[in-house]
């Protein structure tokens, strides 16, 4: 291996030796002694996103299973970034008694999924694929049931790790035809043999009902609500942002290379199945009061929005949606680090609780607004780029009926975001939620948020960089 | 140069708006309001010298030409496509300029005693100051990308301020519902731009709007349905207007609205945010007229039809408020109307300058009215006018500037409004005589429910007041009296040398054909009103009085009543106005609230789907693996 | 081999939608996961028999099959440890019993 | 719509007669033999496995039907991936399954059977995709490939450490951190701990 081997597969090397560090630390440390991990990962969260900053020269290693080029080193910066805000928000919990004498598992487990996603996202070869798939869902299950003096917590893991594996047995017995109708397992020979045989369509459908399990499409969602309801904050945030964005990156990645040829085949099921997602997401997300559940339906949702520029299918619409990922990543770090602020300071976890939440805790009832209509789509907030150009990319192939109806579930998904914003601002509360300090790594958390949804918006810099990058993929 | 600091007018609002939403509970009730009010009246003075500089400065030879004082790269979508954050100054956002800005102050300073002691003032401030920066940022955009995002966030700061009063139940719907339908209208407005922008290659307005450009000069050959793409683009930008503008039958939040505290409705409702959607068929004038004239007539018929309905269902009202909601919407109908019948260039082009005329006079004094309602409001602690009457002793200074505004409104010489008014009538009258016809029956009906409310109010049954009403503080009257002053002098304004379709200016000469006739239906209106009005129940005794020995005669005194009960309360009451407001009380506004229901009872129905149960979600799962592989297998491989 | 690929095919697709059916119909937790084993199982047939009749020369079914059984073993470890926790809060392995978020 | 039935239905017919045409059932051999009596117990141990109402039961079922699969794997001369198979398997995973029925269930205890609407659905969603599926591969031909032995250990090694193509190096670096992860997961979350006090506030709402 030569050093600029090393250089390109930095971040899993990297990510590598932090679950080892802390693994070790965990095992040395002193006796009896109770400590925080927190800052540990943190500090090497924050190592690896600044190491992910260099410059990188892109290639390919191992015979092809392992790839880089500068778009997969953008997103993974991204979801190491997000990983590094979810374990700033969850370092309250994390130092509370809740956790006690369970500090470091949780930092292993989340950032060895971490690590099933680079790999995800790296990978040439389905088998890697499936690995990392499966490095960064199983872990997950683990720590989806880790508060485990709750039920819920308890019934979300469970719920997690048996869809999950129906669906990835799905998945697998998707790639199994893929392998048995083009011979390979290699991306590269697969694309060159794909060319729409009925067997392919059908290994097609099922290997990516596994992927959109992850990404929690319609029909494939609903383990979704549930397990976001019942997992603690942090690992929910994990899921709805890190784990989301990268199956859809990867998703993308491979509707654009991989089954590139039979693009025309998989425009229409897109279609269809963007719409039933935004539809279904939406009006399950107007009933409800939970918060991490109403978080549940409304990412269901913004994953039906990109869809939308997933459908469209030209280079617009792939810059397009590694926009959004980017602008989701933040929006939904903002709203899931103030619940957790919240939940962390008070134990409330629904809607009524954040009644009158401005009069007491304006800064926070600010972000959770600007994250909020960012999602909604509201100018000048970035959010409303990323579904401006995803919707200009539909709009663009002249999927017009597409674009009318995603608008139209954008409307309907304000009324409900409009909900939370009424609460807070607007509705009258006699038992507010008092007004509380964060700890200066929680607000270093928030503060993240929000510079990335402000700088998101506008900085022209960031798309047009995105838009460069995807010419090479 | 003047120009550069026109930056600031942007600027210093949103400075404020951050200051004060951030730090203002740090900060003194009376502070924030003086900070407020300070900083806007430095808005207003720069808006006015770069308006003037603009207007009267040298160098314009050969007409006012757009121009462009900076632009930012925003965005860069595409080569073609790029988002840019601009400051385009010409005639129109000119003048855009001195009306926020003048209406803003106004309101700033007025809020400063009508807000007095309110939980969140300073918050109220902030909004304010948000709301004044996006709508200054929608004036100037300088392409339709920037509008729109600015057009956003008048929704949202403008939802914010509706919903002030967090206490009431009804005003947090009503800042909803003003929200979400006009958001229902922006995404026509989004796929226009996306269509528009598709087949021009540009989101500027300038490319959009020259004569030469790719959109008047190339126009595109596309169609869809038998009609032009560019013609439904506009149409669709058009229906992002109406939403803004309270257009039929877009226009159900805005009576609504009126639960927000009255400055807002002053500011928002009045004079700013609704005549976004005028501005906005302003602004892409010449596309409209020479390169989509269909698109121009739905705007033209629009209005014509939103001008009558709401002054028929004006007559109906009892809450002040809602009878100045309804009564901006017939006046807002009036300014599309006039620019549906514009031609371009010259003379020709009278209905766009009358539009303008119109749009800066009424913004005067319907200003003026929602802020004397204020008053009103503040001295008597109802909205209704079933509470009032002759208050004109109380509170004498919102008496005669409430008065001034009504007649200007109805059109009477020589305040403001019968100039602009004027000059929409002659404009239909020359181009479409059934618009015209609309016209002067919406300016007799105008002046009548005008005068209905002013008499109501300010005449009428002497009450007994638990308190008795006192006038409003200098801080409010002052902006009534600058808003008066404006109401009185505005209509001398020489409009088509400064505001025209072209940038050539034109003479304008007065048609007395139209004119006096116009006059004349503004004074019967008033009258009838007078009669009904000015006193309870007079007006049989009265009749009964005039024929006093045709009636000594019959002696049958009750017939009059009879007849008179009969022709205003059976007839037009009943037959007319009350059937109109129920229309749109049940219909246009029942359906949307059905669609709503809909949503809601279906995101019911549908709950089962989610049963908590594993294997429940394993069947749905595998089932929906089959059937998108079915479909995929049959209709798209085959 | 003179027994035909389809054979082997349509074996694997029975035992793979038998596991699906057993999903479905089942309630306790365990056997939950045993319907899952199934298959899992069926898909490693699908990949040894293709890699087999079809593409001998790289054993790249063959290296699937051996990766997929240690994740099933994986997954099935992480999945018995949570069924035991749920266990040990409502002394139930029933799945019907943890449904109590829904809708 | 008829037609395109019609040709369905024929397209079927035919490629199902050509394969047992090339099964040649009518010269049996040993394979076929073993074959047929390992698809046997597969199928009837799988369905055994997801119906039998006592969860030992279901358990022995299953390890029958895993060990007719080490038995497929024999029969294709893949006896490395066999001997996987018995340990991992019916040697590791099954062992625990049976060791967590033992800790939770109580051996006579029978379930009631399941519901009628869940049977429909079960059969109606697995039926449905197993019909699909047996359609779809039916209809597709499948390219013949030559003949060659099956891989000894040498080379099973040489794949797994491999770097270039058609090595495994990496996968097998990458499982080794996800059975570690899983490890860590599992005890995690099965080990025992005290409950903290009880003024800790409820979160579960």
């Amino acid at each position: 291996m030569q050093i600029e081997d090393f250089l390109l597969m930095r971040h899993e090397i990297l990510l590598t030796l932090g679950i080892l560090i802390i693994l070790m630390a965990d095992l040395f440390r002193p006796h009896g002694r109770e400590s925080s991990f927190s800052g540990l990962a943190i500090g090497l969260m924050a190592v690896i996103t600044l190491a992910g900053l260099l410059p990188v020269p892109q290639g390919s290693l191992f015979g092809g299973m392992y790839v880089s080029t500068p778009l997969f080193t953008l997103v993974k910066n991204v979801l190491t970034m997000g990983t590094l805000i979810v374990f700033l928000q969850a370092h309250s919990w994390m130092t509370g008694p809740l956790t006690l004498r369970r500090r470091s598992e949780f930092y292993i487990l989340l950032m060895s999924t971490l690590l099933g996603m680079y790999f995800m996202i790296s990978s040439g070869n389905f088998l890697m694929l499936y690995i990392g798939l499966e490095l960064a869902s199983i872990p997950v299950a683990a720590a989806a049931a880790y508060d485990k003096f709750r039920m819920d917590s308890a019934e979300s893991g469970m719920k997690y790790i048996l869809s999950s594996a129906v669906s990835s047995a799905i998945l697998l017995y998707g790639i199994s035809l893929i392998y048995g109708a083009t011979g390979s397992l290699y991306f590269e020979r697969v694309a060159a043999f794909y060319t729409g045989t009925p067997v392919q369509m059908l290994a097609f459908v099922l290997f990516f009902s596994g992927l959109a399990f992850k990404i929690s499409l319609v029909p494939f969602h609903l383990w979704t609500a549930d397990v976001y309801q019942g997992a603690p904050t942090g690992v929910t945030s994990y899921l709805s942002v890190v784990s989301k964005g990268a199956s859809t990156f990867v998703l993308l990645v491979l509707l654009y290379t991989v089954f590139s040829k039979i693009a025309l085949l998989w425009q229409p099921m897109l279609f269809v199945v963007a719409v039933v997602t935004m539809v279904v997401g939406n009006l399950f997300a107007l009933r409800q009061q939970h918060m991490r559940r109403f978080i549940a339906f409304s990412s269901i949702s913004q994953a039906g929005y990109i869809l939308v520029g997933l459908a469209a299918g030209n280079q617009l619409g792939m810059s397009s949606v590694v926009y959004y990922i980017l602008v989701y990543v933040c929006s939904n770090l903002g709203v899931f680090g103030v619940i957790s602020a919240i939940e962390h300071a008070t134990g409330k976890l629904r809607m009524d609780d954040y009644n009158g939440l401005y009069h007491t805790n304006p800064r926070l009832a600010l972000l959770m607004t600007l994250s909020l209509f960012s999602l909604a789509g509201i100018p000048p907030v970035a959010g409303f780029f990323g579904k401006f150009f995803l919707f200009a990319a539909a709009a663009q192939q002249g999927m017009y009926v597409l674009v009318i109806l995603a608008t139209l579930n954008t409307i309907i998904s304000l009324y409900y975001y409009l909900l939370v914003v009424k609460a807070m601002f607007i509705n009258s509360n006699n038992t507010p939620v008092p007004f509380f300090r964060t700890c200066c790594v929680t607000r270093t958390g928030l503060v993240l948020c929000a510079l990335g949804l402000v700088v998101l918006g506008f900085a022209a810099v960031v798309y047009q960089q995105m838009f460069d990058m995807s010419f090479g993929l | 140069m003047i120009f550069s600091l026109a930056i600031w007018i942007l600027a210093l609002p949103l400075m404020m708006f951050l200051f004060l939403g951030l730090a203002g509970h740090k900060l003194k009730p009376a502070t924030a309001g003086i900070l407020g009010t300070a900083g806007l009246g430095v808005v207003a003075l720069l808006s006015y010298t770069v308006a003037a500089v603009y207007f009267f400065g040298p160098s314009r030879e050969g007409g006012l030409q757009p121009e462009v004082l900076f632009s930012f790269d925003w965005l860069h979508f595409t080569d073609q496509l790029q988002v840019k954050l601009g400051f385009l100054l010409d005639p129109i956002s000119a003048m855009m300029l001195v009306v926020v800005s003048t209406v803003s102050f106004a309101v700033h300073l007025y809020s400063n005693g009508y807000m007095h002691g309110e939980r969140g003032f300073q918050r109220f401030y902030a909004f304010l100051s948000l709301f004044t920066f996006s709508m200054m940022g929608l004036v100037v955009a300088t392409n339709i990308f920037q509008m729109y995002i600015f057009w956003e966030l008048v929704g949202v700061s403008s939802y914010l301020l509706i919903g002030f009063y967090y206490e009431k139940p009804s005003a947090i719907l009503a800042s909803k519902k003003a929200f979400i339908v006009t958001r229902f209208a922006d995404l026509g407005f989004l796929i226009g731009i996306l269509v528009l922008s598709y087949y021009a290659q540009t989101f500027d307005f300038i490319t959009l709007t020259s004569l030469e450009g790719p959109v008047i000069g190339h126009p595109v050959g596309a169609t869809f349905l038998g009609v032009s793409v560019l013609t439904w683009a506009l149409v669709l930008i058009f229906m992002g207007g109406a939403g803004k503008s309270a257009m039929f039958p877009l226009h159900i939040w805005l009576p609504d609205a009126m639960e927000g505290p009255t400055p807002v409705s002053a500011l928002i409702h009045a004079a700013t945010m609704v005549v976004a959607g005028v501005y906005l068929v302003a602004r892409l004038f010449p596309v409209y007229v020479l390169a989509a004239p269909d698109a121009l007539m739905v705007v033209a018929y629009t209005g014509g039809f939103t001008a009558l309905f709401a002054a028929v269902i004006a007559c109906t009202q009892n809450d002040i408020k809602r009878v100045l909601a309804f009564s901006t919407m017939s006046q807002l109908g009036y300014m599309m109307l006039a620019l549906g019948v514009s031609g371009y260039g010259g003379h020709d082009g009278l209905g766009f300058m009358a539009s303008m005329f119109h749009l800066f006079t009424h913004a005067m004094f319907k200003a003026l009215l929602f802020l004397g309602a204020g008053a009103i409001i503040h001295a008597v602690h109802s909205n209704f006018m079933t509470d009032m009457g002759g208050l004109r002793k109380h509170l004498p200074i919102t008496h005669i500037t409430f008065l001034l505004a009504c007649l200007a409104i109805a059109g009477i010489p020589p305040l403001s409004g019968f100039f602009s008014k004027d000059e929409i009538l002659v404009a239909a009258f020359h181009s479409n005589k059934l618009l015209f016809f609309v016209a002067y029956a919406v300016s007799g009906i105008t002046a009548f429910y005008m005068f209905r409310l002013y008499y109501n109010i300010f005449w009428g049954v002497r009450r007994e007041y638990p308190h008795p009403p006192h006038e409003a503080p200098l801080s409010m009257s002052l902006p009534l009296m600058i808003l008066a002053a404006a109401t009185i002098f505005a209509g001398f304004i020489p409009f088509a040398q400064l505001v025209t379709s072209d940038g050539q200016p034109f003479e304008i000469h007065t048609e007395w054909v139209v004119a006096v006739p116009a006059v004349l239906i503004g004074l019967t209106g008033i009258l009838v009103a007078t009669l009904m009005y000015k006193s309870e129940k007079t007006l049989p005794d009265r009749v009964a009085a005039f024929f006093g020995p045709l009636y000594r005669w019959a002696s049958r005194k009750f017939y009059f009543d009879e007849l008179y009960m009969f022709i205003t309360k059976r007839i037009l009451f009943n037959k007319v106005s009350s059937p109109v407001a129920w229309f749109d009380r049940h219909i246009v506004d029942g359906f949307m609230n059905l669609l709503a229901y809909l949503a809601q009872r279906s995101s019911f129905l549908i709950r089962g789907l989610q049963s908590g149960h594993i294997q429940g979600y394993v069947f749905v799962f595998v089932l929906g693996a089959v059937l998108l592989s079915a479909y995929m297998l049959l209709f798209v491989t085959l | 081999m003179d027994v035909p690929v389809h054979f082997f095919l349509m074996l694997s697709a029975a035992m793979f939608f038998i596991g699906v059916f057993g999903f479905i119909i089942r309630r306790n937790m365990i056997t939950l996961l045993m319907a899952v084993e199934l298959m899992l199982n069926a898909v490693n047939i699908n990949f040894v028999v293709f890699n087999r009749f079809l593409y001998p020369d790289y054993f790249e079914g063959f290296f699937f099959a051996l990766f997929a059984i240690a994740i099933a073993a994986a997954e099935t470890s992480v999945a018995i440890a949570i069924i035991i926790n749920v266990y040990r809060k409502i002394r139930s392995i029933e799945a019907d019993d943890v449904a109590e978020m829904k809708h | 719509m008829m037609e395109t039935i019609q040709s369905f239905m024929t397209a079927m017919m035919n490629s199902v007669s050509e394969i047992f045409a090339s099964a040649d059932l009518t010269r049996p051999t040993w394979s076929k033999w073993i074959f047929m009596a390992l698809a046997g117990v597969i199928l009837l141990g799988s369905v055994l496995t997801v119906t039998s109402r006592r969860i030992l039961r279901a358990a022995t079922f299953l390890f029958f039907t895993l060990l007719a699969t080490a038995g497929l794997y024999l029969l294709l001369e893949y006896e490395f991936l066999a001997a996987v198979q018995l340990t991992v398997y019916a040697g590791g995973i099954l062992v625990v399954i049976v060791f967590s029925i033992l800790l939770t269930s109580h051996i006579s205890y029978r379930f009631d059977p399941p519901p009628v609407w869940r049977v429909l659905g079960g059969l109606v969603a697995a039926g449905s995709g197993l019909l699909l599926t047996i359609c779809v591969l039916v209809l597709t031909v499948f390219p013949k490939g030559v003949a060659a032995p099956a891989p000894d250990m040498q080379q099973v090694g040489n794949a797994l450490l491999g770097q270039d193509v058609h090595g495994y190096v990496l996968p097998f670096e990458v499982i080794s951190i996800l059975l570690l992860a899983c490890m860590i997961g599992a005890i995690v979350v099965a080990r025992k701990s005290r409950e903290p006090e009880a003024s800790q506030p409820d979160k579960t709402e």
